[in-house]
């Protein structure tokens, strides 16, 4: 296949990222998200599952739960470069909803093959489905899940950390068998799914460990030892996505900061003057920027040129995850006392960028696999 | 531990410590500490804390150094041993950090007779907590632009303005409160005073909880209106306070030539309740990292030792700084001291962090976060200690121009 | 590699390149070629370069978006494609690196129809070599400072002053020279020539060569003394000296319309002779640490994939700076060109020597040496990139200051 | 036993420290050491050995060689302490001289007991000795070793990297046997000793390759199996003692840099005034103070605390070697265009520095012995 110079980041997809723009710039500026999110300091509201179902709504209007999917299938089959625009753009705004856990699913089904076409449909329909099958530990590898599948097909065990399982529908459930991994279409009202909400500290997501007693999944989308196969072919998409949000996410961070240091005056100047803070703003955006262009190199590489999408795609998350720390920790630190107080809307993005960092494995993570993929496994050269 | 080079004074001193703090801590409190004075948010836990500063005062441990008229232990140079002794010993710390840390020694140096001896005593003894009123929306780094405004007032002074970022103001008896005197002048149109804000709740003075990023509390605004103050409440000179302010300053950045007294934060269980390296080889022994404990990922190792080396240099740091032919520079050390201590936490923190992984995404209150959550929230509040007390830039700055002889940046 | 977004005529121009490149390289020296423009220490070397280049624009690669009138191909947009392709193929830099980068796209945007006539084929041809006249002794990071003055004399003008750093001066036929013509006014007071410096030699100019920290040549100090100038080599108008600087810099910054010719710096073999992150996964290879290969040391392999990220972050930066919809600000891509490869250089060399171990402390010329030596040669080399053309310092200054909008620091 | 809260450092240490400095100042400002071993830029001078021998008289007269070993054996029989103080200064002068190897040697002599007596007599009374036995591929531990004992006793192989070779009178040379290690008594001039110059970058040291060739040893300082223990008590002191060089000449460097930073002028003003250049000599100073505390506390816990002294020293080690790393990095960039010529003095200090850098293991190699002492071995916990 051949890999377009231009990422292939067509019209078709300067529109959708331009939609995204305007509508959540309309309905999730910082003073409403933070009136929605952050209302209550206490501690019990990081239990809760807080969202604006009504800006939902109008997503599913836009029809984004459709982009990914297959036009046969009633989507609008658009590529991974217009899904990461359009990812960019909820990162930017911090906009808590289940599209992100949505489109991150619709990969995992795509990769399954006919057998999802069902849940595909229903997806570019307006049905949220997230991801289940990462462990106590945190890791998402296909081995590690706790979920296991009995000689009757049901499904019994814990998934961790499961991304916005207080907002979707249904669950894409991570199952081992003897025979190997399998994927298995649960709906969260199911007989037998307990979902216990974490307590979490990034305000714009809810995060839950769903429990499963002799569950009878909806649908199985991957047959044991079918399953693995799936979600290798779906992880660049993943990691990908990710980074689009951290990215989009983190280019708020910057150009808030930069406008809080072109208006705070200390010492008779506007603090950007001071090198300590220009320079710092700076590397924020160096960091942005490498962390951008690994963002599209790697869609456009899941487009075109599937052999190197997981290089691609792990180079972005740990590019991004790496920028989205540094733009964290910067932002808090130039905004002074006001960054480090419940008011100011920096710690919002914060919390989600820390969140977002270790979601798939964190950027040492990527580069330990990528490590490898690019030098060999250790004692490969000895 | 018998020290070569401690007078007879320091070394039956040390002894002293060490026999009183072997049945001197107090009993495990059946609630939770705070990590700091910082975090102290309830009243039991105060008056826990404060009650175990008036016992370790009433031995001789607290303000070891002052002069007995002003409730001090009337000693030379023994602080230091007594904060060593506290620290071995797994001592809490002290609740009063405003008064023992910046008050005590501002008001020692330029207070009046009768203002020592009636501040001084209360203040070890931990009956009168006190809090800082210098910092303002509009100065914070540059704390030269304060604009509250204190007024003539028949006898006395009348005080309108906003102060924020006050520790402990809502437990605070007493105020060291920097005013501006002189609108047409800077530097030297500001002066320095001692307020009774509890008296003044109600009577010009209103307090309010500033909510961290953690959703903690810890630091208030505190807005006067109209608020008067008495003129023997002023510390030294009309027209000095930016001077009074620099020796408060020195003090709380480390470089003061009194020692603060201090204690280590824990009752003996260090993992449990420290936020300091030794707490990350924990940590990483019970997290995991590619289906491996962290404690065995060479990456995460390597980083964990620059940790515990950083720490430790930060304690022979304060030990050269005793030696004087090892020094170069009388300030280089001392104004190091917030600088690389804020540093050191915010770092070790954020590497805890990276051992938790997908962990780290959990709040204090959730059963499954790793060591009660403390690592995120340390991390967040580790910005409230390189922020404050002028942010590491301006301490830079100031090693800089001070130490190093740079022009200056401002 | 077919491009979907390619013209016909750019589609047509990629083919001619591969087929050009198949059979155009030249044979391999029987000399070690330099690493960069910058390490051109030999005749041979400088003259083996200039006949591969001369060869590359024959075939139309080098000056392809120029005008024909001027030697350039009169195409458009395709310079980029054969960089690509000359990249691809592994091709030997071009020597004619100021020429190219820095003097051509100042000719083309201020020079007179006669001036882009005379000077731009040759320039392209590599029959005549350029060198940069900017920096002075007080005039570094400054550059609005230069002292080095040109008086009218008759009807032209004479020159007294002194540049440093001019890489390639020894080889050049021309210099771009920027002196002050007006001692009372600063952006305002400067003028831009062209200085056909080696007919110079001799008659007012001499050149010194300056040795680096490495031992190596590169870089030169010339002085000017009465030396003559004709009027016609002035470059725009008296007085807008500055603002014909900038052009060069922006071109020399990366940030330039005009897209300079460039190639690999190899011929094929990249661990032998780039500086490149695959050179640091062959040098991890054929390294040892704790008794190990250095490749399989978790914390290197670590920095070495980071390398690897930067490096590949830097290729993609400059394909999205040339999708409009992916860029927020013209300038912010290109203005992070310089900066970003700079210190990627940088710490890549520094990695390797890390790797390298005790072996880093042998000079190229040992036998012993790794990799020939040419790591820890490239560590000390990157501090001329870090520091030239702006330091990088500077650079920052620019970016927060024309992108992000932040107060102007000096 | 005890650690006195001032590290030991008295009067006796400040006395030789001060008269260091003070000789140091006089014979071997920067100008006569540029001129000493800069004078020739060519590659030639790479192998080559230059120093002041003059100056090595001076030392001796003032009698370096003697002051760690035993006032029994004709020392002054000074702790570890002092001579940290002396080698600060050698550090900070950048001082040519094989007093710093024969101080190292000095320490693996001590660790022999009585059979190296002889050697520590001669020492005192001005031989000067390097040690010998790293391998090919730099490691110093002690198993590495190339060179070979026979059955007759004799020395065959080759020691690489050993220090100042062109400067001493005699070796230490690390051997093994079948029964183990020894270490040995070389004369340079004896029968099968060929030293074969490195060229290397720094010019204030030489090094060189040490072939062997059935080599009669003048003396045995530990026999067969007795080696590895005597390395192992002397490694501390050596650590220590290379960091104290690196912590001296970081303080030339930082103090040489700042005074650049106070009287180069651009922009209108000393260049110091800004923060891009401010803020990076204070964390030079920084990371300097916290290596310098770290050497003394390891020199001090050496001479009191033999048990906590191999984890001080690789911390002194480690710190220092950072510390030297960052501050050669930006005495160059901070001097801008003149500090990468050949002419300035800067060079001299970057290349020693990066050299000490190296030598007995970098910071993260001491790092990683530290990790195995104080978070257990890897796979000790699972």
């Amino acid at each position: 296949m051949t890999r377009p110079h231009d990422f292939g980041f067509d019209e078709t997809a300067q529109i959708l990222k331009g939609t995204a723009r305007r509508l959540l710039q309309d309905h999730c500026a910082p003073e409403a998200l933070h009136r929605l999110v952050a209302l209550d300091a206490g501690p019990a509201r990081a239990s809760e599952c807080v969202w604006d179902e009504a800006l939902w709504r109008r997503m599913l209007d836009l029809g984004w739960t459709a982009v990914a999917v297959p036009e046969r299938l009633g989507g609008f089959g658009m590529g991974l470069v217009a899904i990461a625009g359009l990812v960019e753009e909820l990162g930017r705004a911090a906009a808590p909803s289940p599209l992100i856990v949505t489109l991150c699913a619709t990969y995992v089904a795509l990769a399954c093959g006919p057998a999802a076409d069902e849940l595909l449909r229903r997806i570019a329909a307006g049905l949220s489905v997230s991801l289940a099958g990462t462990d106590r530990r945190g890791s998402w590898e296909a081995e590690h899940t706790e979920v296991t599948v009995d000689a009757n097909g049901r499904l019994s065990g814990t998934a961790w950390f499961v991304q916005d399982a207080g907002k979707v529908g249904a669950l894409i459930v991570k199952a081992r068998s003897a025979q190997g991994l399998g994927l298995y279409l649960v709906e969260v009202d199911a007989t037998g799914v307990t979902i216990v909400q974490d307590a979490i500290l990034d305000l714009t997501r809810d995060q839950a460990h769903v429990v499963l007693r002799e569950v009878v999944p909806a649908q199985v989308l991957a047959s044991p030892g079918d399953g693995a196969r799936a979600l290798v072919a779906a992880e660049p998409a993943i990691l990908t996505i990710i980074a689009a949000d951290m990215v989009g996410a983190g280019e708020w961070q910057l150009q808030t900061t930069a406008e809080y240091a072109r208006t705070r005056v200390q010492f008779e100047r506007p603090i950007g003057f001071f090198q300590a803070v220009k320079h710092p703003l700076v590397d924020m955006m160096v960091q942005l920027d490498a962390a951008r262009s690994l963002v599209y190199d790697a869609a456009c590489a899941f487009d075109h040129e599937p052999e190197s999408a997981e290089v691609c795609a792990r180079m972005a998350k740990a590019a991004a995850s790496d920028a989205a720390a540094y733009c964290s920790d910067r932002s808090v630190q130039l905004h002074g006392g006001i960054g480090f107080t419940w008011e100011c809307f920096v710690q919002l993005w914060f919390k989600r960028q820390r969140h977002n960092e270790v979601l798939y494995g964190d950027a040492a993570h990527q580069r330990a696999v990528l490590a490898d993929r690019l030098l060999g496994r250790i004692g490969a050269t000895a | 531990m018998n020290q070569s080079s401690e007078s007879s004074e320091q070394a039956a001193f040390r002894a002293h410590c060490k026999a009183w703090l072997a049945s001197g801590l107090p009993p495990r409190p059946g609630f939770r500490l705070p990590l700091g004075p910082l975090e102290i948010a309830t009243r039991e836990q105060l008056e826990y804390l404060c009650a175990w500063q008036k016992a370790a005062h009433a031995a001789g441990l607290v303000g070891c150094d002052y002069p007995r008229e002003y409730g001090g232990g009337g000693l030379r140079d023994c602080q230091w041993i007594a904060n060593h002794e506290l620290k071995a010993a797994g001592a809490p710390f002290f609740p009063n950090i405003v008064g023992l840390g910046m008050a005590a020694p501002t008001i020692f140096h330029h207070g009046t007779e009768a203002q020592k001896r009636r501040l001084l005593p209360p203040l070890f003894a931990a009956d009168e907590i006190w809090c800082q009123g210098f910092s303002e929306p509009g100065a914070g780094s540059d704390l030269a632009n304060v604009q509250a405004l204190a007024e003539r007032d028949g006898e006395g002074w009348r005080v309108n303005g906003h102060k924020v970022w006050t520790t402990l103001a809502h437990f605070a008896t007493w105020m060291i409160l920097l005013c501006r005197t002189d609108r047409a002048r800077k530097h030297d149109g500001m002066t320095y005073f001692v307020a009774p804000i509890r008296d003044g709740v109600g009577r010009g003075v209103t307090i309010r909880p500033l909510v961290k990023m953690t959703g903690e509390l810890g630091f208030n605004e505190v807005f006067f209106e109209d608020y008067p103050i008495a003129d023997d409440l002023r510390l030294d000179e009309v027209g000095r306070g930016w001077a009074v302010a620099m020796t408060t300053l020195l003090h709380e950045r480390g470089a003061g030539s009194l020692v603060t007294p201090s204690a280590g934060g824990g009752l003996g269980d260090d993992s449990e309740t420290t936020l300091g390296a030794a707490g990350l080889v924990e940590l990483a022994k019970r997290s995991y990292r590619h289906g491996k404990p962290a404690s065995d990922d060479p990456r995460l190792r390597d980083a964990i030792v620059k940790m515990l080396i950083r720490e430790r240099a930060f304690a022979q740091n304060e030990r050269r700084a005793a030696v004087p032919a090892l020094v170069d520079h009388p300030l280089r050390l001392p104004l190091q001291h917030k600088l690389t201590l804020s540093e050191l936490l915010q770092d070790t923190a954020r590497l805890a962090c990276e051992i938790e992984g997908m962990a780290a995404t959990l709040h204090q209150t959730d059963p499954n976060a790793p060591a009660g959550g403390r690592w995120p929230h340390a991390y967040m509040n580790s910005f409230g200690f390189t922020i404050a007390a002028g942010s590491n830039e301006v301490q830079r700055n100031i090693l800089g121009e001070r130490v190093l002889r740079l022009a200056k940046s401002k």
